[in-house]
């Protein structure tokens, strides 16, 4: 909610743009996966045990316990006996500090946007990203509405996006496969496109939550942890961080918390 | 279909506009701003209407007014009674119900947030939905949702192959 | 009952210590939340001091948006205002739509759409056995409930061609007849569904565990409730004979023979209580709708212009429908054009996950909140619009 | 409830129980998608066949979630209601809500039990659909368009209309028209789709006229309607309606009254009022310029009206004693009723036209003369000869020319009407010729023998169905596919007209070519032959000198799309240079009045 234009058709700079192999075609964008790194970057040992630990991954996969919009209706048949996802070592996770993946089961409003970017920080890579239905994808029903972010993907990056308003436990189901298969072979590489254009993608939060958002995780030094940090990580955006200073708990505040309206009138 | 007895009698009691029925167990009531207090105490206290449906603000920007339209409901009578009071829009200010209906609290709060109508006494006004919004009163007529949304947000510019085919023989989506 | 459940005085927040006191944001990310929503409580130990529901997270600026969506567009956008119980919404909004332009839909539409209703209130509630019956860890139900609902659901999609938002209900009826022989499959699944009752009898309402928790707490006496805006289960739970298919009639539940269940206490588990005794309820009115609609033959819509061309009369009507989670009422305003020019949506929860959450929170142990709100059965996005 | 007691305090067995359900059938399914319901709403499919691109899905699509897409390659087709346009849908924003199954008009859109599309690239999300379905794998169909879930009105609001015996022997109009009611009910069916504007010759902004019937504002109605048409009261009653050939609508049920409709706004509202809202626009000041046309028929009033409301001076002459042309002197008045062309004339008149009648060119008033005195002059004399079957006995007195009886009978001349009578033609004329001697006949004789001998066979016709149907109440025969032979006449006295089967019309080439099945020959026993195949026009007033300077085609006057000659001063229009109906000349008297004014205007500045 601030006059700052916004940033979301910006294209990132050069970093999601290195395309290669099967992934070229998902490189057209910021939020599209960006292609795993080219075999010059990591030696032939690592590159197996990536190999080898997307392997396993891709066999026990949490799924952060948030429902952030209406879709997470079906999530409970999808994890219930019906459609039980367990058989395939997907289960409930109720921290993001444990979780794999993130559904944003349909429309996001900008309030939830901001606890989704939190949860989101908060979990370790390699993390994936589901978009559950229109909404996520441009908008959906709410295309109109002024409360809803219409386009999951410039705020944080999507691996994988499933038609339907909302999505039945079957395409549930097919989503978490697809998502598992590309895991095994490498492809869901969304969370690094994160570290690699953070600019990109703060600018478009800062775009609607303020120039002084803030979050309490240092996304830039895990960037350079993970040698994930190129120029589309740094950029004017990234800048402003130094200097709002705050953190979320302040922002919060900020957002006129409000008093319980039950009971005594306050004098 | 006409309105009960003993509620015809209340309402005589006050120096009302119009009341009538408008459906089975619907009765609008046109009240005055200065006396609706008076009368949903009328209500509460003769003729058992305790339970506050819900308040409900409407924004007529022509008539430059906010009506405000309260909706109790009777068990004794089973009746459902809607007061409607118009108050000017700006400073659009009246006065609060909560020490007769505690849940106005919700409802009150709920249209200040909405239409930036302010309630005098009201339980709490803080913001409970639009916690981070800085823009106008959302539901008032003016504010154009979809102008802001165009502004604020990105959507997609698809462009698939499909359509490159048909773009390169000439055609082309249509506005 | 154990002594654990004697809740103690409030603590007077001045004469507790600073450093013994200190907030908790409970959700939205959160298991325990029912749905997208948070509690900021403040904590005195592992007492509640004072509880704020914090709501918005599910906002999308309904009442704003069908403002600029014609009459008949507004139907695809309804149920989504309450997602684990749709009907009701679409059933709520088309009636008071029907008030404005003075419409009666057909009879056969009519008793479909109690049909709906009632299969659509045994979802909901079968839906807050899974998620109440988790917060006291018993998982088995929550898989139970969920599945059993589940079976709904496909009678649903048979109907309404969609498993959740059916979009189904419209102004002057519905939107298409009954397939053939989904009567007999959802009579099949009442069966089912009353074979399935004592084990889940046996596994929850009659559970050591459950009693024990759930008595006693988050409870609320029936003056306290009606103060507080209860309405619904959470109302009947408390004694209060209150139901709209009774005191308000619509549609034809005046034709129907059906008791209004209450219990005593008004805790957690009278609240659920009161939800058993209802789905029961619920069978028993499909048990009579079901061969009616074998009998009843005739259209299900009433002729209307193209939805394009269709201006309704200037006027405003109320309309109130008893949802699985209270009253739940719309108040429609069409000033004589192709639009509404006002939607008021009273979702049922608004009061339960607000002020009566906050009221039954303020006082009770962290470890109950969470069924607390399970119990109130409060469903978010019908609070945030 | 806090004294509530278990049951049983849970003995150690207790969980034992779980056993009993060791052997109950699983509720978990395998993992591979089910098939839906049979009336899933899943993607959309689209008939690209029976789809005409209206857009109503466009319209109805309250997510904005609908595009058109123009598609080169497809047929375009303005008079049969067909554009090359399919909706493309875009799957970020569908709710799955099948409004647009409901309101399509033509049936083609509906929707797969198909139901899963994963994929990270946004651009997948926007579908064309056809009937092969998202991923081009076959899925049943699912949620389809039924009675009950159509969401459109396919029957229209029949018109009041005297029934056979009270119309037969006289010339009272048929058609009373709607009330203002059933005008706002018929006209609520419209989905302003916008195909009718496409498809008239005049381009009427029929969407919004019917719009604003609907809404009640009839004035309002009329004012769009004369942004394009000066003659609302006969094109809304003979107008051959090519709005409701293309008429969405009409692809399913039947097409919304357009022309109906057009009338009901008309006679809704007052004349003086009528007026005042056609002169709308009016300019202030005059040019000074002068303008004769000759012809008073549908294209030179429109013309007229046009530049009269520019601003220039304009006069009509007309050789008939009433303005009107073919409106008049061709229509019978049961179809069109004199003062409803007084009616349009009258506003024409109101906007300064000057008219002036029994004056024919070349015998009172010479072309020289109007070139000295005007900066232009449009010809639309329209075509006001029979054509002649030139067939043996066809030079003999009894056989007659359909647009002289016909004009001769609106002159309220007394004209002999034989017992029995033979019609040549299967158009429009040759039926108001039939219709109105038959009303002469049951006046005279108390009954009717008149046969129409037409070309073509009956599903051919080019007559409206309406003609066909009514002329039968009347009495009127019709004999399909027979070619005149001969007329027989024997001493001196028409016996009858022979006619021949005819085979085929048209050549491989479509060339108007008949064949005949020479043995199949009929005797129509007759005393008056009448021919109704077509007019031609009389053009000997042109003169030799003009005659020479004027390039020709195939028998007409050599114009361009404006109407403009070869001759810098003068113009043509209407039926003289092209037909063939009201419609078609009023939009070529739009154009040259266009041109006419373009030119002479620009020659200043």
């Amino acid at each position: 909610m601030t006059d700052k234009p916004l940033k979301a058709n910006e294209r990132p700079p050069a970093g999601a743009e290195e395309a290669a192999g099967p992934a070229a075609r998902d490189a057209a964008g910021p939020g599209q996966a960006c292609p795993a790194p080219s075999p010059q970057e990591r030696g032939v040992w690592r590159k197996i045990m990536d190999r080898f630990a997307d392997h396993c991954r891709a066999r026990s996969l949490f799924v952060l316990h948030y429902c952030t919009g209406c879709g997470a209706i079906e999530l409970p048949p999808t994890i219930t006996s019906r459609f039980d996802m367990e058989r395939v070592g997907i289960t409930p996770m109720v921290t993001p500090r444990q979780a794999d993946i993130l559904l944003i089961t349909g429309y996001l409003s900008i309030k939830t946007l901001k606890r989704v970017i939190l949860s989101y920080e908060q979990m370790p890579a390699p993390k994936y990203v589901l978009g559950f239905g229109s909404c996520t994808i441009n908008g959906g029903m709410y295309w109109n509405s002024y409360a809803t972010v219409k386009r999951l993907d410039q705020y944080i990056p999507t691996d994988l996006f499933i038609a339907g308003c909302m999505p039945r436990p079957e395409a549930v189901q097919q989503v978490l496969l697809q998502l598992i298969e590309d895991i095994d072979s490498g492809r869901a590489n969304a969370w690094r496109d994160y570290y690699r254009n953070y600019d990109f993608y703060l600018g478009n939060q800062q775009a609607l939550f303020g120039p002084k958002w803030n979050t309490p995780t240092d996304v830039i030094g895990e960037a350079e942890h993970y040698g994930l940090a190129g120029e589309g990580t740094y950029g004017p955006h990234t800048k402003l961080l130094a200097e709002s200073g705050g953190t979320p708990m302040e922002l919060a505040r900020a957002e006129r918390p409000a008093r319980a309206i039950t009971g005594r009138r306050k004098p | 279909m006409t309105i009960p007895a003993p509620l015809d009698e209340v309402l005589g009691e006050l120096p009302l506009v119009a009341a009538r029925l408008t459906a089975p167990r619907r009765v609008r009531v046109d009240a005055r701003p200065e006396n609706l207090p008076a009368l949903l105490e009328l209500l509460k206290g003769r003729l058992g209407f305790f339970h506050l449906s819900a308040i409900s603000c409407v924004d007529w920007l022509e008539e430059g007014q906010f009506e405000l339209v309260y909706h109790v409901w009777s068990d004794k009578l089973k009746l459902l009674l809607s007061a409607h009071v118009r108050i000017p829009r700006e400073p659009g200010e009246y006065v609060s119900i909560y020490d007769l209906h505690e849940p106005a609290g919700f409802f009150e709060r709920d249209i200040h947030e909405m239409f930036g109508v302010v309630f005098d006494g009201a339980l709490s006004l803080d913001r409970f939905i639009l916690t981070s919004w800085d823009g106008p009163p959302p539901m008032r007529k003016d504010f154009d949702a979809r102008k802001y949304a165009e502004e604020t947000f990105s959507t997609v510019n698809y462009h698939p192959d499909w359509l490159k085919d048909i773009e390169a023989a000439g055609g082309g989506l249509e506005e | 009952m154990s002594d654990l459940k004697q809740i103690p005085a409030i603590p007077d927040p001045d004469a507790i210590e600073p450093s013994d006191v200190y907030d908790l944001y409970f959700g939205p990310n959160h298991p325990g939340i029912e749905g997208n929503y948070s509690i900021r409580v403040r904590l005195s130990g592992d007492r509640i001091i004072e509880a704020v529901a914090d709501g918005g997270y599910l906002h999308r600026g309904f009442e704003k948006i069908m403002e600029e969506r014609l009459w008949m567009q507004n139907i695809a956008l309804v149920p989504r205002i309450c997602v684990p119980d749709p009907v009701p919404m679409e059933e709520t909004y088309a009636r008071s739509v029907e008030m404005i332009g003075g419409l009666t839909p057909p009879e056969r539409a009519q008793w479909i759409r109690v049909l709906m209703l009632e299969t659509s209130r045994i979802c909901a509630h079968l839906f807050t056995f899974g998620g109440n019956a988790a917060t006291v860890g018993l998982y088995t139900n929550m898989f139970w409930g969920v599945t059993m609902r589940d079976l709904f659901l496909d009678i649903f999609e048979e109907i309404t061609g969609a498993r959740i938002y059916h979009i189904y209900i419209t102004p002057g009826g519905v939107r298409r007849d009954l397939p053939d022989g989904v009567l007999d499959r959802l009579e099949a699944l009442l069966d089912e569904l009353e074979r399935r009752m004592p084990q889940f009898e046996d596994l929850f309402f009659n559970n050591a565990v459950v009693i024990n928790r759930a008595s006693g707490t988050g409870s609320m006496s029936a003056e306290q409730a009606l103060a507080w805006g209860a309405t619904g289960p959470n109302l009947r739970a408390c004694g209060v004979a209150s139901d709209i298919r009774r005191d308000d009639p619509y549609l034809v539940y005046p034709q129907l023979d059906f008791d209004i269940v209450t219990e005593e206490g008004g805790d957690a588990l009278a609240r659920m209580m009161v939800r058993k005794g209802e789905v029961v309820q619920s069978v028993r009115i499909l048990r009579q709708v079901i061969p009616r609609l074998r009998e009843l033959k005739g259209p299900v819509r009433c002729p209307l212009p193209n939805p394009l061309a269709w201006d309704l009369p200037a006027g405003e009507a109320y309309a109130r429908t008893e949802s699985s989670k209270g009253e739940l009422a719309f108040y429609t305003v069409s000033s004589g054009g192709p639009r509404p020019y006002r939607v008021h949506v009273r979702g049922a929860s608004s009061m339960h996950a607000v002020q009566v959450l906050e009221h039954l929170l303020t006082g009770a142990r962290i470890e109950d909140v969470a069924q607390i709100m399970f119990s109130l059965d409060a469903c978010p996005p019908e609070v945030d619009r | 409830m806090t004294d509530i007691t278990p049951k049983d305090k849970g003995s150690m067995l207790r969980p034992l129980k779980a056993l009993s359900f060791l052997f109950r059938e699983p509720a978990t399914l395998p993992m591979k998608p089910r098939p839906a319901a049979k009336a899933y709403r899943g993607f959309h499919l689209n008939d690209w066949e029976k789809c005409v691109g209206c857009a109503t899905c466009q319209q109805i699509c309250d997510n904005d979630a609908i595009r058109m897409v123009h598609v080169p390659e497809l047929p375009a087709d303005p008079a049969k209601g067909v554009r090359p346009r399919r909706p493309a849908i875009d799957y970020g924003r569908c709710c799955w809500c099948a409004l647009c199954v409901d309101v399509c008009p033509t049936g083609s859109l509906s929707m797969s039990r198909e139901y899963i599309h994963v994929s990270r690239d946004l651009d997948t999300y926007l579908i064309l659909p056809d009937e092969k379905g998202m991923h081009g794998e076959p899925y049943p169909r699912g949620w389809t368009k039924d009675d009950d879930t159509d969401l459109l009105d396919l029957t229209r609001r029949n018109m009041p209309m005297e029934d056979a015996d009270a119309r037969a022997d006289n010339f009272s109009e048929i058609c009373e028209g709607y009330d203002p009611q059933t005008a706002m009910l018929e006209a609520s069916r419209c989905v302003q789709c916008g195909m009718c504007h496409d498809a008239c010759p005049a381009h009427m902004h029929a969407p919004e006229y019917i719009r604003a019937i609907f809404e009640g504002d009839f004035e309002k109605s009329v004012e769009w309607i004369y942004r394009t048409n000066p003659f609302p009261q006969v094109c809304g009653r003979v107008c051959t309606h090519r709005c409701e050939t293309a008429c969405s609508i009409g692809k399913r049920g039947e097409p919304v009254a357009i022309r109906w409709l057009k009338r009901a706004a008309v006679d809704n509202v007052r004349q003086e009022k009528t007026i005042a809202i056609a002169l709308r626009g009016m300019a202030k000041e005059k040019t000074g310029r002068k303008i004769a046309i000759a012809g008073a028929g549908p294209a030179g009033l429109t013309a007229a009206f046009d530049l009269a409301k520019l601003g220039h001076d304009v006069t009509v002459y007309e050789e008939k004693p009433e303005p009107g042309g073919m409106m008049r002197y061709g229509i019978p008045e049961y179809r069109l009723p004199y003062d409803r062309i007084d009616a349009d004339i009258d506003v024409i008149r109101a906007a300064g036209v000057k008219i002036e009648c029994n004056t024919r060119l070349g015998r009172d008033i010479s072309l020289d003369a109007l070139k000295g005195a005007c900066d232009a002059v449009l010809l639309a004399t329209g075509l006001n000869m029979g054509r002649s079957t030139r067939i043996p006995g066809s030079d003999h007195p009894d056989v007659r020319a359909a647009v002289d009886l016909l004009a001769r009978i609106t002159a309220g001349e007394e004209i002999d009407v034989p017992e029995r009578i033979v019609v040549i033609g299967g158009g429009n004329v040759a039926f108001d010729i039939a219709r109105s001697m038959a009303r002469l006949q049951r006046r005279k004789y108390g009954k009717v023998d008149i046969t129409v001998t037409a070309l073509e066979e009956r599903g051919k016709m080019l007559a409206d169905e309406e003609e066909v149907i009514e002329s039968a109440e009347e009495g009127v025969t019709l004999v399909n596919a027979r070619g005149p032979k001969q007329v027989v006449i024997e001493d001196g006295k028409l016996k009858g007209l022979e006619t021949v089967k005819c085979l085929s019309i048209f050549d491989e080439e479509g060339r108007f070519h008949p064949k005949y099945d020479e043995n199949d020959l009929i005797l129509h026993p007759a005393d008056m032959v009448i021919e109704a195949i077509g007019q031609m026009s009389d053009v000997s007033w042109l003169g030799e000198e003009l005659t020479e300077q004027l390039e020709w085609s195939r028998g007409r006057i050599k114009v361009d799309d404006a109407g403009h000659t070869s001759v810098n001063w003068l113009w043509a229009a209407g039926d003289l240079v092209r037909g063939p109906d009201v419609i078609s000349a009023i939009a070529f008297g739009h154009k040259a009045a266009e041109d006419i004014h373009a030119t002479i205007m620009g020659e200043t500045d």
